[in-house]
C-alpha cells in the first residue's frame, strides 16, 4: 500500500486559513449547546462543550454512542446550527461548511453518490476545488491505491462491500488534501489489518500536509495510536469529561507504538474514563478528574 | 442476449395484448351496432385511412407538435420543479398559484391561448405544453425535497459550486423521480395533442379522429384510436431505452443483489 | 328518463318520460317555450332537456336510446344518414329568415378589411365552428354563387365563441357565426359581409328534432304527440318573438341587450324538401360524404 | 444553488417566520393582480378576458344563485367518486403489477397502449353507454385519473430499497404485511403526488365531460356561457374550478405533513 | 442492563428445526460460488467454500474487507441465489429465507423502516410472529432494555445515533428469538464498554435459546471471545483460509477471558491468518496452514 509519497508535488494551498500566527487555536468551541426539538420529544444532545484545537493538531474525540459525537461533528462543520454557543475556525464564525474542509460521514454508504463511480465519487470534489486535469488523475488513482481500491475504480458504490464504500469515502476526504479534515469512526467496517493501514495513512496525511484532523472513534486502541490528544466525551447530555494529552512519541509504528507501556497506560486510562461515562458520570463545577 | 431470451421477453410482452386482441376480435366478430364494427373491419380501414397520404399530413405535423410541447414542458418542469422544490418559501409562494392554474381544464384556458398565441402551431404546442408539464413539475418538486440529507451535506461540505450541485446533486438525486414524472406527461401530452386538434385545426392526427367521430365514420375513428395506442407503445418504448440510460445506477442500484 | 321504448302508451292513462338532447343556443327557444306553455304535458309529455355542446354528443345518445329525441343541423343527420346510423327526423327545427340582408346565421369579417361580399372570400381563412359541415358547405356555395372561387378558401376551426375575438384581432380574415355571436360581433365594429343560408336557399332547414328507428316504430303515437307538441311550440315561437327572447335568459346567459337585438331565426313547421335535397347534393359535392344521401328516408 | 442552507442557520429560521399560509395567499393575490392589469393596460382587449375585479363581480353574482350551488354539487360528488375508484383501483393494481415482476413484464404493453387514448376520445362510447347522466362522466373520470395514480405507484413500488425489502424477507413477512409495512410507506409519497394529479385531472374531466357530454355541473353552466358569450360568467366558473384545486391541495399537503412526517422531504421542512 | 433473565418464559419453539438428531450439522454449505455479473464487471466474490455449522454451534467469521462475507451471509440466509453450489439448512435446500431465523445486516441504517419508531421496528417482526400482545410487549420492552435505548423507545431511526441504529437492529433480532441468527458486522458503530455489554449479550441468548449463531465481525478479539470456532476467508476470490476451533471454556468474562494466555496466542493466530489471507495468501489444495 503506497502512502502517498509525492508530497512535494502537492499543489499550493488555499491561503483562507494560513494568515495567522501558527501557535493560535485553529479551532474554537465555545459553550456549545445543542437540543433537537422534535415533535414528540426533545433531546438535549450536547450540554455545553468548550474546547480549542490547535493548527496541525491530530484530536481524538471519544465518547459512548449517542453522546452526541456526531452532533458535535456536524456543528464544527456548520452543516448544523447550535441552539446556543459558537465555533469559530480561525477567528471566524462557522455559519456554513468553510473552505479547505473534508468530512468522512459515519453513514459513509449514504454520501457515496450512487451514479458516480468509486473514482468519480473520489475525482468530483477535485474538479469543483478547480484542480487541473494531470493532477487531478494522481490524486485519484494514489488515493484510491492507498485505501486499496484500484481494482474497483469502475465500481458503482452499491457494488462495493460496507467496507470498500468506507474506503471510498476516505479516499475522496485524503485526496481532497484539506486543512481540516473530520472523521466520524471512518474505520468501523473495514478489517483489522486494513484499519491499521488506513491508521498510517492519516497519519502520513497529516504529517505530509500539516492538515488540523478531529477524529471520532469507538476504538480507543486507535485513538491513543493515532491522537496527540483524546477528548473525552460523557453521556448525553454532553460535557467534555476530559481531555487527555497522548506523550507517545511522533513516529508511529503499529506493532511498536502498541506494545509500549506508556500505550497500554493511556489505554487502560481512557477505557476507564469512557467507562464512567457510560455509567452516566459527569465531572462536578471545578473537578478535573473522576475518581 | 440470446435469441431465445429475446423470444421469451418478446412472448411476454406480447402476449397480453394478443390475448386481449383475440377477445376484441371475437365480441365484435358478428356485430351489426354502429358504434362496435368488427375489428376486422376496422384494420380493413386501416391501411386506406392512414398510409394513404394522412402520414405525412396528418399524423407528421401531430407528432411534430407534441415533440415540441413535450420537450417545453419537460425543460420548464425539471426547471421550475427545482426551483419550488429547492426553497421551501417559494414553494408556499407558488403552490396555491400554481394549483389553481393545474385545476383548470385545457378546453377552457384555449380560448386564452389564442388570445395571446393566435392560432396556429404555437397555441396548439402551449396547449400540450401546459396540460403536461404538471406531472414532470410535481414529480421533480418531490424528487428534489427528498434527495437523501448525508448526500446533501457531502455536497456541502465539499463546497460545490452551484452548477455541480445542481447537476450532481439535485437533478441527479431527483431523477428518478423526474422520469416518472416524463413518463406521465408523455401520455398526457398524447392526450393534449389530440384535445389541441379540437380547437383551430385544419390537421393533425387528433383532427382526423374528431372528423371521423363527427361524421359518423365509426370504423376510421376506431383505427385512428388504434393509431394513438400504437404510437403511445412505440414512443414508451424510446422513452424506455432513454431511461435505461439515465438511470442505469438507479435500476442497477435497486436490483443490486444486496 | 332512458329507454324510449319502455315508455307506456298514453292511452294506459300514465305520462310520458322524454328526454330531448339539445344545444343551449337561441335556435332550441321553441321547445323551452312548448314546454313552459304546457304543450307538452297536454300531451302527456313530460319533458326533460338535457343540454349538449353539439351534435357529436346528442347524435349518438339519440341512437343508443339513451336521448329519445334530439335536436341537431341538418348536415350532421344528413351525414349520419349515410353511416347506417337509424335515425328519423320527426319535425322541423330552425331555418333561416330567407332575408340576406338578416338573418340568424352570417359571414362577418372586421370593418374595412376589403372583404365587401361573398366572392372577396376567396384566398381568405374563414373560421366556422366545425369543419365539413353545414357551415362551410353553405359558405362555398354563398361564395359560389357570387362569382368567387371557393375552393381556396383556408377553413378553420374555431368555437363561436371564439370568434369575436379572433376576427377583431385578425387572426382570421373572416368568420361564420350565429346568433348571438353575429350581434356580439357586430358591436363591435365587425361588419356582416353575407348571409350563407340565406343565400343559400331562402326557406333553408337548418335544423331538425330527430328520433331513432326504433323508436319512430316501436312507439309511433308518442312520435306523433311529440311532434305535434314540438309543432304547436314552434307556432307559437314563430307568433310569439318577444317571449322567445325573453325565454333566452332562463337557458343560456345572453345578456337581455344582446337577446332584444339580436336576430331570431324562422321557426316553420315544415321542412322545406328541396332544400334538404340541396344540402345534400352540397355534402355529395364537398366530399363530406361518400354516398348519395337518401333525403325521403331521413325526413318523415 | 443553496439547496439546504435557507433552513438551518438560525438566522434563517427567524427570518421564515411569514406562515405558509399567507405565502401561499400573495401568491394568489399577485395572480389577481396581473389578470387584472393585462387588460387593463390594454395587452389583451378587455372583452374577451375580464379584468379580475369584472370576474369577481360575475363569481358574487354566481355565489348568489342557487343553480350555481347544485351545479357545484354535482361537480363536486362526481369528481369525489371518481376520483375514490381511479385512486382505490390505481393503488390496488399498482401494488399488485409492480410488485410481482412477471405480471408487470406481461401488462406493460398493454398499459402503454391504453394510457395514451384520449378519454376525450372516449365520449362517444360512453354516451353510447350510459347517455348523458352522471355515468358517462364518471367513466371518464375514472379512466382519465386512474393512470396517473397507477403509473406513479408503479414507480412508488419500484423504489423500495433493497435492504429494507430484504429485512422483511428475512424475517419471512408475508405478501401482505411486505405490502403493507414496506412497499405501502415506501410507496406513500409517489401515492400522494399520484393522487395530487389525478384530482386534478379528474376535476378536468369531469368539468369537460360535463362541458361537451352534457351532464349537470359547472361544466355545463360554462358551456352555457360560452355559447352565450358571457365572458365574465365563464372566467367566474374558471375562477372556481382553479380554486377547488387549491383546495384539494391544502387537503393532500395536509395528510401528507401527517402521514409522511419521517420522509425526508417533509422532516427536513418541519423539523431543522 | 438486564440480560433477559425471563428465559424460561420463553414460547414453544417452532419445530421446524428440531426433527434431527442434535449431531447432525444444521447448516451445510457446498461448494457455494458466487459471481457478481454487471454491466462492465464481472466480480467473483466467492469462489469455492465448503463448511458445515452444527446446531446451537456459535461461529464466527473473519476476513478481509471485501473479501465476500456478506455475500456468504446473504446465501445462506436465502437473500441471494448463489452461481453454483448449495446451502442445505436442516437437510433442507435453502432457496429462500426460512423459518426462525434472524439477520442483523451490515448496513443497520438502511434495515431499519424510517417510517417506525425504534418500539415499532422491533416489535413489527414479532406481530408478523404471531407473538400475543402481552408477551410481544415484554419482549420489546426487555430487547430494548438489553441494548440500552428504553428511553429511546419512541424515536425515529433518523432521529438516533449511529450507534443507537445498529442497537435497534439488534433488539429486533434479539426479541425475536430466533432458532438462526446470522449477524454482519453487528457492533461496528458502538463504543468499547457497549460492545462488550452486547457481546454479552449475545453469548447469553446463545446459551439461553440454544441459537446457531453466524457472526461476521472484523475485530479479532470480538471474534475470539465470542466464537467456539472461527472461520477465516481469503481474498476475493474467496475459499476457507482456516478454521480455529477456539479452545477456551464455554464461561466467558470480558476481563478474565480476555487476559488468558490462551486468548493472546488464537488472537495471534487469527490475527496472523487474516494478515495472510489480506495479502493474498490462498490454501494450495490439501495444504493446510499457511507457512
Ligand atoms: N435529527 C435528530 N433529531 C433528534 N434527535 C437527534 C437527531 N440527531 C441526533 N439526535 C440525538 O442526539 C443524540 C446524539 O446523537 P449523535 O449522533 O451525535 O451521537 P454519536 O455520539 O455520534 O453516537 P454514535 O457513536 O452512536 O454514532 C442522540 O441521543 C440522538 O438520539
Ligand atoms: N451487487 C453487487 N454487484 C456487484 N458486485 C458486488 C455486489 N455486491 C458485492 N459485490 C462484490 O462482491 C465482493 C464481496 O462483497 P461483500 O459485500 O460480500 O464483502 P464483505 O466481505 O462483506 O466486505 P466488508 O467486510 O467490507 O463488508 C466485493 O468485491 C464487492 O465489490
Ligand atoms: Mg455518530
Ligand atoms: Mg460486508
Amino acid at each position: 500500500m503506497s502512502t502517498l509519497e509525492t508530497a512535494s508535488e502537492s499543489p499550493p494551498q488555499d491561503t483562507t486559513m494560513d494568515n495567522d500566527a501558527p501557535t493560535t487555536p485553529l479551532l474554537d468551541v465555545t459553550g456549545l449547546r445543542k437540543v433537537f426539538a422534535g415533535a414528540n420529544r426533545a433531546v438535549e444532545a450536547l450540554q455545553d462543550l468548550t474546547f480549542t484545537v490547535s493548527r496541525g493538531e491530530l484530536m481524538c474525540l471519544v465518547g459512548p454512542s449517542g453522546c452526541g459525537k456526531t452532533t458535535l461533528l456536524r456543528c464544527v462543520s456548520g452543516l448544523l446550527a447550535p441552539t446556543t454557543g459558537a465555533v469559530t475556525l480561525n477567528g471566524a464564525p462557522v455559519t456554513e461548511p468553510p473552505r479547505g474542509m473534508a468530512v468522512v460521514f459515519q453513514e459513509y454508504g449514504r454520501s457515496l453518490f450512487p451514479w458516480l463511480t468509486a473514482w468519480q465519487n473520489v475525482e468530483l470534489p477535485l474538479k469543483e476545488k478547480k484542480v487541473p486535469r494531470g493532477e487531478r488523475k494522481r490524486l485519484v488513482t494514489e488515493a484510491l491505491d492507498a485505501v486499496g481500491l484500484t481494482e474497483s475504480r469502475d465500481a458503482h458504490p452499491w457494488e462495493l462491500s460496507g467496507g470498500m464504500q468506507q474506503r471510498v469515502a476516505i479516499a475522496r476526504a485524503v485526496a481532497y488534501e484539506p486543512q481540516v479534515l473530520l472523521m466520524d469512526e471512518p474505520f468501523a467496517a473495514v478489517d483489522a489489518q486494513t484499519r491499521g493501514e488506513l491508521e498510517d495513512l492519516v497519519r502520513a496525511l497529516w504529517q505530509r500536509l500539516g492538515v488540523t484532523v478531529l477524529f471520532v472513534t469507538h476504538d480507543i486502541d486507535e485513538a491513543v495510536y493515532l491522537g496527540q490528544r483524546v477528548v473525552v466525551l460523557s453521556a448525553s447530555p454532553t460535557v467534555v469529561l476530559d481531555d487527555v494529552p497522548i506523550t507517545l512519541p511522533d513516529e508511529r509504528d503499529q506493532i511498536t507504538t502498541r506494545s509500549l507501556p506508556q500505550f497500554a497506560e493511556l489505554r487502560a486510562a481512557i477505557y476507564e474514563l469512557v467507562q464512567h461515562a457510560k455509567n452516566g458520570y459527569r465531572p462536578q463545577p471545578d473537578t478535573e478528574h473522576p475518581s | 442476449m440470446t435469441a431465445i431470451a429475446w423470444g421469451r421477453k418478446l412472448a411476454i410482452a406480447a402476449g397480453l395484448p394478443a390475448v386481449l386482441v383475440g377477445i376484441w376480435w371475437l365480441a365484435t366478430a358478428g356485430s351489426t351496432s354502429v358504434y362496435w364494427p368488427p375489428l376486422s373491419t376496422v384494420l380493413e380501414t386501416f391501411a386506406p385511412t392512414w398510409l394513404e397520404g394522412r402520414l405525412t399530413s396528418d399524423v407528421l405535423p401531430s407528432l411534430l407538435r407534441l415533440a415540441a410541447g413535450y420537450a417545453l414542458a419537460l425543460a420548464l418542469g425539471t426547471a421550475l420543479g427545482t426551483v419550488i422544490g429547492s426553497w421551501p418559501t417559494v414553494r408556499a409562494l407558488t403552490e396555491p398559484a400554481l394549483e389553481f392554474f393545474r385545476a383548470i381544464p385545457p378546453p377552457v384556458l384555449v380560448p386564452i391561448f389564442i388570445l395571446f398565441a393566435g392560432i396556429g402551431d404555437g397555441m396548439k404546442i402551449l396547449v400540450i405544453m401546459v396540460g403536461s408539464v404538471w406531472p414532470i413539475l410535481l414529480n421533480t418538486v418531490e424528487g428534489v425535497r427528498s434527495i437523501d440529507e448525508v448526500l446533501r451535506d457531502t455536497a456541502r461540505c465539499y463546497r460545490f459550486r452551484r452548477r455541480t450541485r445542481l447537476v450532481q446533486l439535485v437533478l441527479r438525486g431527483a431523477s428518478p423521480r423526474i422520469v416518472t414524472g416524463a413518463r406521465q406527461a408523455l401520455s398526457i401530452a398524447i392526450i393534449l395533442m389530440v384535445i389541441s386538434e379540437m380547437f383551430a385545426a385544419t390537421n393533425g392526427l387528433g383532427f382526423s379522429i374528431v372528423q371521423f367521430q363527427r361524421s359518423f365514420a365509426i370504423p376510421q375513428m376506431w383505427s385512428g384510436i388504434i393509431l394513438l395506442g400504437l404510437i403511445g407503445v412505440a414512443l414508451s418504448l424510446i422513452f424506455r431505452a432513454c431511461e435505461a440510460r439515465v438511470l442505469a445506477w438507479y435500476q442497477g442500484q435497486r436490483a443490486a443483489q444486496r | 328518463a332512458c329507454g324510449g321504448g319502455e315508455s307506456e302508451q298514453a292511452g294506459g292513462g300514465g305520462t310520458d318520460e322524454v328526454t330531448v338532447g339539445v344545444i343551449p343556443i337561441v335556435d332550441v327557444a321553441p321547445i323551452y317555450l312548448g314546454q313552459q306553455q304546457g304543450f307538452f304535458a297536454e300531451r302527456d309529455i313530460e319533458l326533460t332537456l338535457e343540454t349538449s355542446q353539439g351534435g357529436a354528443a346528442i347524435v349518438p345518445g339519440v341512437a343508443s336510446g339513451q336521448f329519445d329525441f334530439g335536436f341537431s343541423n341538418m348536415t350532421s343527420l344528413l351525414t349520419a344518414q349515410t353511416q347506417d346510423l337509424p335515425l328519423q327526423v320527426t319535425g322541423a327545427g330552425v331555418a333561416t329568415t330567407g332575408d340576406v340582408d338578416d338573418d340568424f346565421g352570417a359571414i362577418v369579417a372586421p370593418a374595412g378589411s376589403g372583404i365587401d361580399d361573398a366572392s372577396d372570400l376567396s384566398g381568405r381563412s374563414v373560421a366556422v365552428n366545425t369543419l365539413n359541415n353545414i357551415g362551410d358547405t353553405t359558405v362555398r356555395h354563398t361564395v359560389e354563387q357570387a362569382g368567387g372561387d371557393p375552393s381556396d378558401i383556408e377553413f378553420v376551426e374555431l368555437g363561436f365563441p371564439d370568434m369575436p375575438a379572433a376576427v377583431q384581432e385578425g387572426r382570421v380574415d373572416a368568420a361564420w357565426m350565429v346568433e348571438p355571436f353575429v350581434t356580439i360581433a357586430t358591436d363591435q365594429d365587425a361588419e356582416i359581409v353575407a348571409s350563407n343560408f340565406a343565400a343559400t336557399h331562402e326557406e333553408l332547414a337548418v335544423a331538425a328534432y330527430f328520433t331513432s328507428t326504433e323508436l319512430a316504430e316501436s312507439d309511433p303515437n308518442l312520435v306523433d304527440r311529440f311532434t305535434e307538441a314540438m309543432n304547436a311550440s314552434l307556432d307559437y315561437a314563430q307568433d310569439n318573438p318577444e317571449q322567445a327572447r325573453e325565454i333566452l335568459g332562463s337557458y343560456t346567459d345572453i345578456d337581455s341587450a344582446t337577446a332584444e337585438s339580436l336576430t331570431l331565426p324562422e321557426w316553420p313547421t315544415e321542412i322545406n324538401e328541396e332544400s334538404v335535397q340541396l344540402l345534400a347534393d352540397l355534402a355529395v359535392e364537398h366530399g363530406l360524404v361518400e354516398s348519395e344521401p337518401d333525403v325521403q328516408a331521413l325526413l318523415p | 444553488m443553496s439547496v439546504a442552507t435557507a433552513t438551518r442557520t438560525p438566522q434563517a429560521g427567524a427570518r421564515r417566520r411569514v406562515p405558509d399560509s399567507v405565502l401561499g395567499l400573495a401568491g394568489l393575490a399577485g395572480v389577481a393582480v396581473l389578470f387584472e392589469l393585462v387588460p387593463r393596460v390594454g395587452l389583451v382587449d378587455e372583452r374577451y378576458l375580464p379584468p379580475a375585479s369584472v370576474t369577481a363581480t360575475a363569481l358574487a353574482e354566481l355565489v348568489s344563485d342557487a343553480a350555481f350551488w347544485q351545479a357545484l354539487t354535482s361537480t363536486l360528488l362526481g369528481w369525489a367518486l371518481g376520483l375514490a375508484i381511479a385512486t382505490v383501483a390505481g393503488v390496488v393494481l399498482g401494488i399488485v403489477i409492480g410488485s410481482v415482476p412477471a405480471l408487470r413484464a406481461a401488462t406493460n404493453s398493454t398499459i402503454e397502449f391504453l394510457r395514451p387514448i384520449p378519454s376525450v376520445a372516449l365520449i362517444p362510447l360512453a354516451v353510447l353507454l350510459f347517455g348523458a347522466d352522471l355515468r358517462s362522466t364518471l367513466i371518464l373520470v375514472v379512466y382519465a385519473s386512474f393512470w396517473q395514480v397507477l403509473v406513479q405507484v408503479l414507480y412508488g413500488v419500484a423504489d423500495v430499497d433493497p435492504v429494507a425489502r430484504d429485512t422483511a424477507r428475512s424475517y419471512r413477512f408475508s405478501a401482505l404485511s411486505q405490502v403493507r409495512t414496506v412497499i405501502w410507506p415506501t410507496a406513500l409519497p409517489y401515492v400522494m403526488t399520484g393522487f395530487r394529479l389525478a384530482a386534478a385531472v379528474a376535476l378536468i374531466l369531469e368539468i369537460t365531460g360535463e362541458l361537451i357530454i352534457g351532464s349537470p355541473g359547472l361544466g355545463n353552466a360554462i358551456a352555457t356561457a360560452q355559447s352565450s358569450g358571457a365572458v365574465a360568467t365563464m372566467y367566474a366558473l374558471v375562477v372556481v374550478t382553479g380554486l377547488l384545486g387549491v383546495g384539494v391541495n391544502v387537503l393532500v399537503r395536509r395528510t401528507e405533513r401527517r402521514v409522511l412526517r419521517w420522509h425526508p422531504s417533509v422532516r427536513r421542512e418541519v423539523a431543522a
